[in-house]
């Protein structure tokens, strides 16, 4: 078992646990964090490097490395583990961020307890992004949720009991479609399947198509929910504004993710014929997302409720390319969760250490901060200029695989609601220069606010880590445009050409 | 040098050195980075004009074949992402006649700029970042304009739009110049937003981005179309147009001009690099890049050329009534880019064999030339009186000769005299135009006229009318030399570029075409300007009445031109009243109230349901046992019952 | 009809019906357990009477009943440990005074 | 059960459980209960030895009359204080107990008299033979079918937890 490398993603956090239960004073936790946070760092890079050995070596199977091991054998639940390429982005996107993270929360209250529902958080995202197996998927899937719910209500601010209970019930909520829709896969194989929970095996025999058309919306609004998928996007702007800034961090950048991942993984790669005739419902809701969402942030006036609707709106734009059911537009998909994970964590990053200085998220009460912390306003800046789509960063990229990719549909429809989607781009600039103008520039709005100082070496550690991977993103995206496309040319295609 | 290494470090010299100054400028004295910041420029000058030279002069078969045609050649074209097989984003350095023009334009007034802001912005807080960013604007605008395709462009287009929000907001801690770069990057972005649709439209059809592709077989771009209409117009045609609406928000053409005066706000070298001579003609130079594919929708060219008329009248129109000294130029400027696009609109091959575009470019040359002096020179003027309203001038030649002649000699440039450059460029516009349809020629030469008009105004508020009375506390004085030479050197250019055989290099189909001045054109026009002239010398050349006069003649056309057209009020009120009140505030109601309401309204009712009926749950172990002995007495006695 | 068995199910019958009665209605906690015992005590006489009647042959409702008597000995004994640590508490045995754990 | 001895003595026995059940829970004082409630368990211990099962009788009248009512007793006395002596009864429970109780006994009554009215059970009821203690201690301890190791075992372990239980939860902190 412990041959095989993936495995490792989940028992390195087990090991922190562990290291953490241990740890008696704040010194130590930080020194298990940040071992452990590099080791999952180097983990994935070592992963990453495996991974494209094996696929120049040839290898064209969908999975690699992959391993499977019997848990229960009545029901066919196997530990079964393997990556694509997309897998392996989300794998390295999720250390980068935990990284990130443990810098960011280096002087929390309580530091063993936060550390410890940290790392179990992070245990679940990795073991989601490995399993190939339905049931550990979803197994994975509630170990992270549950966490968020005591980091939220314990180290949070403002309505922090509301807004993690709402989280908490909404998600839960979303899980139960999920446990439905992944029962019914189960039971409802194609004609001569065989029952099996295994992912790759589900996709090779198919899901039976009279209930693919009842599967399939359980399955794409259990991970929706997730993903903020209008109208189940209310639990994300009061959960990222109550939650402290690693969660935050950890949330937006990679939680969201496992509803993008999952969508595709779970409801489209499993159930391609009905996703092909259910998709347009779905394309208006998320259509809706990404513009509506990018509208609500242009009146906010708390940052982190900000960056909540933004993220709404950019994980609108993750489903609606998941949606468009073309390689161009998914591999955009998976590139803009990427993005989207980094540059949101980065932007979480920056408005905790801001409020943590101000004790003031409302954009009204502060102004000139470039002028105060010229280094976090600086990461500022680029956070914002990643957001609305500078050239350069990642979030060009991604949004442009995305519109080029959903603009190549045949039907007038499609191409109709990607206009309505580059809209956001607009308002994603009003919004972003608006707070931009707002926060940094301008004069000094509260004298107190001159003595502040500028980022900590934690602090700056955890900023650059980020800017750094947004800017690799932004500048040769076509390392990872192979890297997360091959699946969606290869694998994927050919089921898509089947149903077409 | 190999033609291959000078054009990779055109490119990568600028962004090495936006680089190098961003990121370890805060520790560098204001002098190194300066310094290094101009040698770096002066580097990618030098390189620039050697592979402008080795492309027109060289003579090699990979630039010009057997019968004097210029050929397109790509230096090199790496990939940069690969949407599908035929849809790839490479970044590549083009050579044609437009992107080796540009190249000595840009590279030419970029240094002139670096050179002068050393003495501009001497002292400023933050020299070191205003010299990363001017860096970052000069990468941006090269890689433009030597975009292999409609993607790269799009890249660098969007580059150019920030480094101008950057350098627009440079003075960050003014809320004007906040507020200014904002609606500069929006206003812009919004454009922006039909370059993209335009360019996802037209990759939908033709199956790639390339220019090569694109402008060599028109016909094949029209005909993958198939024919294809959308509310009327061909799609081709709806392609077209959006991308030329990306060409408007850049060049501020009507009715998306209305962040170019306010980004104002910069410093003046920066209007003078990107908002006078380079980034503003980006549309310009977009609608060149793909002329031939526009010659293939007469409708497209109909549409540049009416806006380019249109806002050309305006803005001279504008310019008359502005009284902030770059304000007015910056409405000059307008003016100037309509011309170029209504040029461009009217090159028809049929008419003198596509002239416009020829003159089109010439133009931009020429006015990149001039206007730069004209706003180095603004500049060099605001430095020495410390404000930017002509009411705080006048007068000023006697303090400022050197700025005085060679802002005589922008003037004259841009009015059109011969033997400036201005004249001969503007000539050949105006035959090409009035070859099109006298329409546009005499509307077209009437805003000529307006510009001399408007120019001279300018000029004799500075430098005659009367001496301010401020000048004895704070006496003006001649600019430093590293202002001065930058000015003297863009005169020199401004003077003798009309005499440039234009039409050898830059023609639409690339073959040289041998320029002859129209005479009876060029008579008109001349006669225009000159009594253009002669009535702004009448108002302005010494202090008198005339003008308060005839504004209060037309006081209501005065205002209206002055607040011009009210072209702001009405975006405020579209994007303040319509968009923030009635579209984001609902919504974000909407999402509190209704959205959030109806998952809050769950929640509450599966909160009252339970306090409902807690009671039961009474924690009363008797109260259960009767419950559940009654309930298992009914069923038994139902089984009774049913069993006996 | 068969009386012989009737016999002993109508005393263990009533002895029930006093049970519940007493369970409902007393409100001192031993009392409870006391109901609770003769309730207990009722269906041990219905074990042993069905294995001597309807299986004469075998005994698993004698050792039902064995086993039954020797759990409620333990549940006896833990009950009450409870109730008298509780009396110490709150200096009472009365049921409804015991609700401050409620909801 | 021939002899009129042993109807008089079933007679007694039928009598003093049905009496002393009733007395148990509608006397007032707690302490009565718990000798009332000895009295039931010696009839039914009673009721045991009529239907032959002696050493079922002897564990019941040990551990029952024994042990519990002596628990019960020194509890009562731990719990009570010498001023109060009874609780008052609310009708309207008594109604509610009473109802359930009468409810109980028509509805299983009149299971009980519906069926056995009707069959007949197997005719060698007399013929088992009592059962001897040797037998009893091998049903007990052995691994067979019908043999009780395990339910035997898992008791003693109960008992053992329920002793640690009971000095834990009872202990004086």
């Amino acid at each position: 078992m412990f041959s095989n490398i993936l495995i490792y993603f989940v028992v390195i956090p087990v090991l922190m646990l562990a290291g953490l239960a241990l740890t008696r004073n704040i010194k130590q936790v930080r020194a298990v964090a940040v071992v452990g946070s590099t080791a999952l760092l180097a983990l994935s890079g070592v992963v990453l490097y495996q991974f494209l050995q094996l696929r120049a070596a040839g290898n064209t199977d969908p999975m690699l490395m992959t391993g499977s091991w019997s848990w229960f054998e009545p029901l066919n639940i196997n530990l079964a583990v393997g990556v694509d390429g997309i897998s392996v982005a989300m794998l390295i996107l999720s250390s980068i961020i935990v990284f990130a993270g443990s810098f960011a929360s280096w002087t929390i209250d309580q530091p063993k307890e936060f550390f410890l529902w940290l790392v179990l958080l992070s245990t679940g995202v990795f073991g989601f992004f490995i399993s190939i197996d339905l049931f550990t998927m979803f197994m994975f899937y509630e170990v992270a949720l549950i966490p968020m719910y005591l980091l939220i209500g314990v180290w949070g601010s403002g309505k922090k009991e509301y807004s993690a209970m709402k989280l908490t019930l909404m998600l839960m909520g979303g899980s139960a479609f999920l446990l439905l829709g992944i029962l019914g896969i189960y039971y409802h194989p194609a004609e001569g399947g065989q029952y099996t929970m295994n992912l790759v095996e589900i996709a090779r025999q198919g899901v039976d198509r009279g209930w693919q058309y009842f599967l399939f919306p359980m399955t794409f609004v259990g991970f929706g929910v997730l993903g903020a998928m209008f109208p189940f996007h209310t639990w994300s702007p009061d959960g990222h504004a109550s939650a402290p800034t690693a969660v935050s961090m950890l949330h937006a950048g990679v939680l969201m993710k496992l509803g993008g991942y999952g969508c595709f993984r779970v409801a489209i790669y499993l159930m391609p014929e009905a996703a092909n005739e259910l998709a347009w419902i779905f394309l208006i809701l998320t259509g809706i997302s990404v513009v509506y969402g990018a509208f609500s942030a242009c009146v906010q006036t708390d940052l982190k409720y900000i960056n909540a609707y933004s993220s709404v709106s950019h994980c609108g734009l993750v489903l609606f390319a998941i949606l468009m059911l073309n390689s161009t537009a998914m591999t955009g998909a998976i590139m803009q969760m990427l993005s989207h994970g980094l540059m949101t964590a980065l932007f979480f990053a920056l408005i905790g250490m801001i409020y943590g200085r101000t004790h003031t998220r409302d954009i009204r009460e502060m102004g000139g901060l470039m002028k105060i912390m010229p280094f976090l306003a600086v990461g500022y800046v680029i956070a914002g200029l990643a957001s609305l789509g500078l050239p350069g960063l990642s979030g060009f990229v991604a949004e442009m695989t995305i519109f080029v990719g959903s603009f190549q549909h045949a039907d007038l429809f499609h191409r109709a609601f990607t206009i309505v989607a580059c809209c956001s781009i607009v308002i994603t600039a009003v919004y972003i220069l608006r707070v931009v103008g707002k926060l940094l520039f301008g004069g000094v709005q509260n004298e107190h606010h001159r003595e502040l100082t500028d980022a900590t070496w934690w602090e700056r550690l955890s900023v650059v880590t980020l800017i750094v991977c947004v800017a690799v993103i932004g500048c040769f995206p076509n390392f990872f445009n192979d890297l997360v496309g091959q699946p969606f040319q290869t694998t994927f295609a050919s089921i898509i050409d089947v149903i077409k | 040098m190999d033609l291959s290494l000078s054009s990779h470090l055109i490119l990568l010299l600028p962004l090495a050195m936006f680089l190098i100054l961003g990121l370890t400028g805060m520790k560098m004295s204001h002098r190194l980075a300066g310094v290094l910041g101009t040698l770096g420029m002066g580097v990618t000058l030098l390189l620039a004009y050697a592979v402008a030279a080795t492309y027109f002069f060289s003579g090699s078969s990979d630039f010009v074949d057997a019968a004097g045609l210029r050929l397109q050649y790509s230096v090199f074209d790496y990939t940069w992402l690969e949407f599908t097989d035929s849809l790839v984003i490479k970044l590549g350095f083009f050579l044609d006649p437009i992107s080796a023009m540009m190249l000595v334009v840009i590279t030419t007034v970029s240094f002139m700029v670096h050179l002068y802001s050393l003495g501009y912005m001497k002292g400023e807080v933050g020299f070191q970042r205003y010299y990363a960013f001017l860096s970052l604007f000069t990468f941006s605008m090269l890689g433009l304009v030597v975009a292999t395709n409609i993607f790269q462009m799009y890249i660098f287009w969007e580059l150019v739009g920030v480094s101008s929000y950057l350098l627009i907001g440079f003075f960050y801690t003014k809320p004007s110049a906040v507020s200014a770069s904002k609606k500069a990057f929006i206003v812009t972005r919004f454009a922006d937003l039909g370059f993209l649709v335009g360019i996802l439209i037209l990759s939908f059809y033709t199956r790639t981005f390339d220019f090569l592709t694109l402008t060599n077989s028109p016909e094949a771009v029209m005909a993958s179309t198939g024919g294809a209409t959308f509310m009327g117009a061909s799609v081709l045609t709806w392609a077209l147009v959006l991308i030329f609406m990306g060409g408007m928000g850049k060049s501020a053409m009507m009715p998306l001009h209305i962040w170019l005066p306010d980004a104002m706000e910069g410093p003046t070298p920066v209007s003078a690099l990107i908002h006078a001579a380079t980034m503003v003609v980006a549309g310009v130079f977009l609608v060149a890049r793909m002329f031939p594919v526009y010659l293939q929708s007469s409708s497209a060219l109909m549409v540049i050329t009416v806006v380019g008329a249109a806002t050309a009248f305006y803005a001279a129109v504008v310019a008359c009534t502005q009284i902030d000294i770059k304000r007015v130029l910056a409405f000059s400027t307008i003016s100037q880019i309509a011309f170029m696009m209504t040029a461009l609109g009217v090159a028809l091959p049929t008419i003198h064999e596509g002239m416009g575009y020829m003159a089109s470019m010439f133009h931009l040359f020429t006015h990149a030339m001039f206007k730069a002096l004209l706003f180095l020179g603004a500049g060099a003027i605001i430095h020495a009186v410390h404000s930017n309203n002509y009411t705080e001038m006048g007068g000023l030649r006697k303090y400022m000769p050197i700025t005085h002649i060679t802002f005589l000699i922008g003037c004259l440039a841009i009015a059109g005299i011969p033997p400036f450059s201005g004249f001969f460029s503007k000539d050949e516009m105006l035959t090409a135009m009035m070859n099109n349809h006298p329409f546009w020629g005499y509307w077209m030469t009437m805003v000529a006229g307006l510009t001399a008009f408007y120019m001279f105004r300018l000029y004799y508020r500075i430098f005659w009318w009367e001496e301010n009375k401020h000048y004895a506390e704070h006496r003006p004085h001649e600019a430093p030399l590293t202002m001065t030479i930058p000015l003297i050197f863009l005169a020199l250019v401004s003077v003798v570029a009309g005499f440039i055989p234009f039409g050898e290099y830059v023609t639409w189909n690339r073959e040289p075409y041998e320029i002859h001045l129209d005479w009876s054109v060029a008579v008109t026009s001349i006669v225009t300007a000159v009594v253009a002239i002669t009535i702004a010398t009448a108002f302005y050349r010494k202090k008198n009445d005339l003008p308060d006069r005839l504004t209060r003649r037309f006081q209501w056309l005065w205002t209206a031109a002055n607040r011009r057209f009210y072209f702001d009020e009405l975006y405020m009120f579209i994007t303040h009243s319509i968009i923030f009140r009635r579209v984001c505030q609902p919504i974000a109601w909407f999402d509190r109230h209704i959205i959030d309401g109806t998952m809050n309204m769950f929640a509450s009712v599966t909160n009252r349901a339970s306090s409902a009926i807690k009671g039961l749950q009474s924690g009363s172990v008797q109260s259960y046992v009767v419950v559940y002995l009654l309930g298992s007495l009914a069923i038994a006695a139902v089984v009774c019952v049913c069993l006996i | 009809m068969e009386l012989e068995i009737l016999k002993y199910l109508i005393p263990a019958l009533i002895m029930f019906c006093c049970g519940v009665y007493g369970f409902i209605t007393r409100k001192n906690m031993i009392a409870i357990l006391i109901s609770l015992e003769l309730m207990l005590n009722a269906v041990d006489i219905n074990f042993v009477v069905f294995n001597r009647f309807l299986f004469p042959g075998q005994l698993e409702g004698m050792f039902f009943t064995l086993f039954a008597i020797a759990l409620a000995a333990a549940e006896t004994a833990l009950a009450i440990a409870i109730i008298v640590n509780l009396f110490r508490a709150v200096k009472n045995v009365d049921v409804r005074n015991v609700n401050k754990m409620k909801f | 059960m021939d002899s009129v001895g042993s109807y008089i003595i079933y007679g007694i026995v039928a009598l003093s459980i049905v009496v002393f059940s009733v007395l148990t829970v509608t006397t007032r004082r707690i302490l009565r209960s718990a000798t009332y409630l000895l009295f039931t368990l010696f009839a039914t211990a009673g009721l045991y030895f009529l239907l032959d099962y002696e050493f079922l009788g002897a564990v019941q009248i040990a551990v029952y009359a024994g042990g519990i009512v002596v628990l019960f007793v020194f509890s009562i006395l731990l719990t009570s204080r010498p001023g109060d002596k009874s609780e008052k009864l609310a009708s309207r429970r008594r109604m509610l107990g009473g109802v359930a109780a009468l409810a109980t006994l028509a509805v299983v009554g009149f299971a009980i008299f519906a069926h056995f009215s009707s069959c007949q059970l197997a005719p060698a009821v007399e013929q088992a033979a009592s059962v001897d203690m040797t037998s009893i201690g091998h049903f007990l301890l052995g691994t067979e079918k019908f043999q009780y190791l395990l339910p035997f075992e898992a008791i003693s372990v109960l008992l053992l937890a329920c002793i640690i239980g009971g000095v834990v939860v009872a202990r004086r902190r």
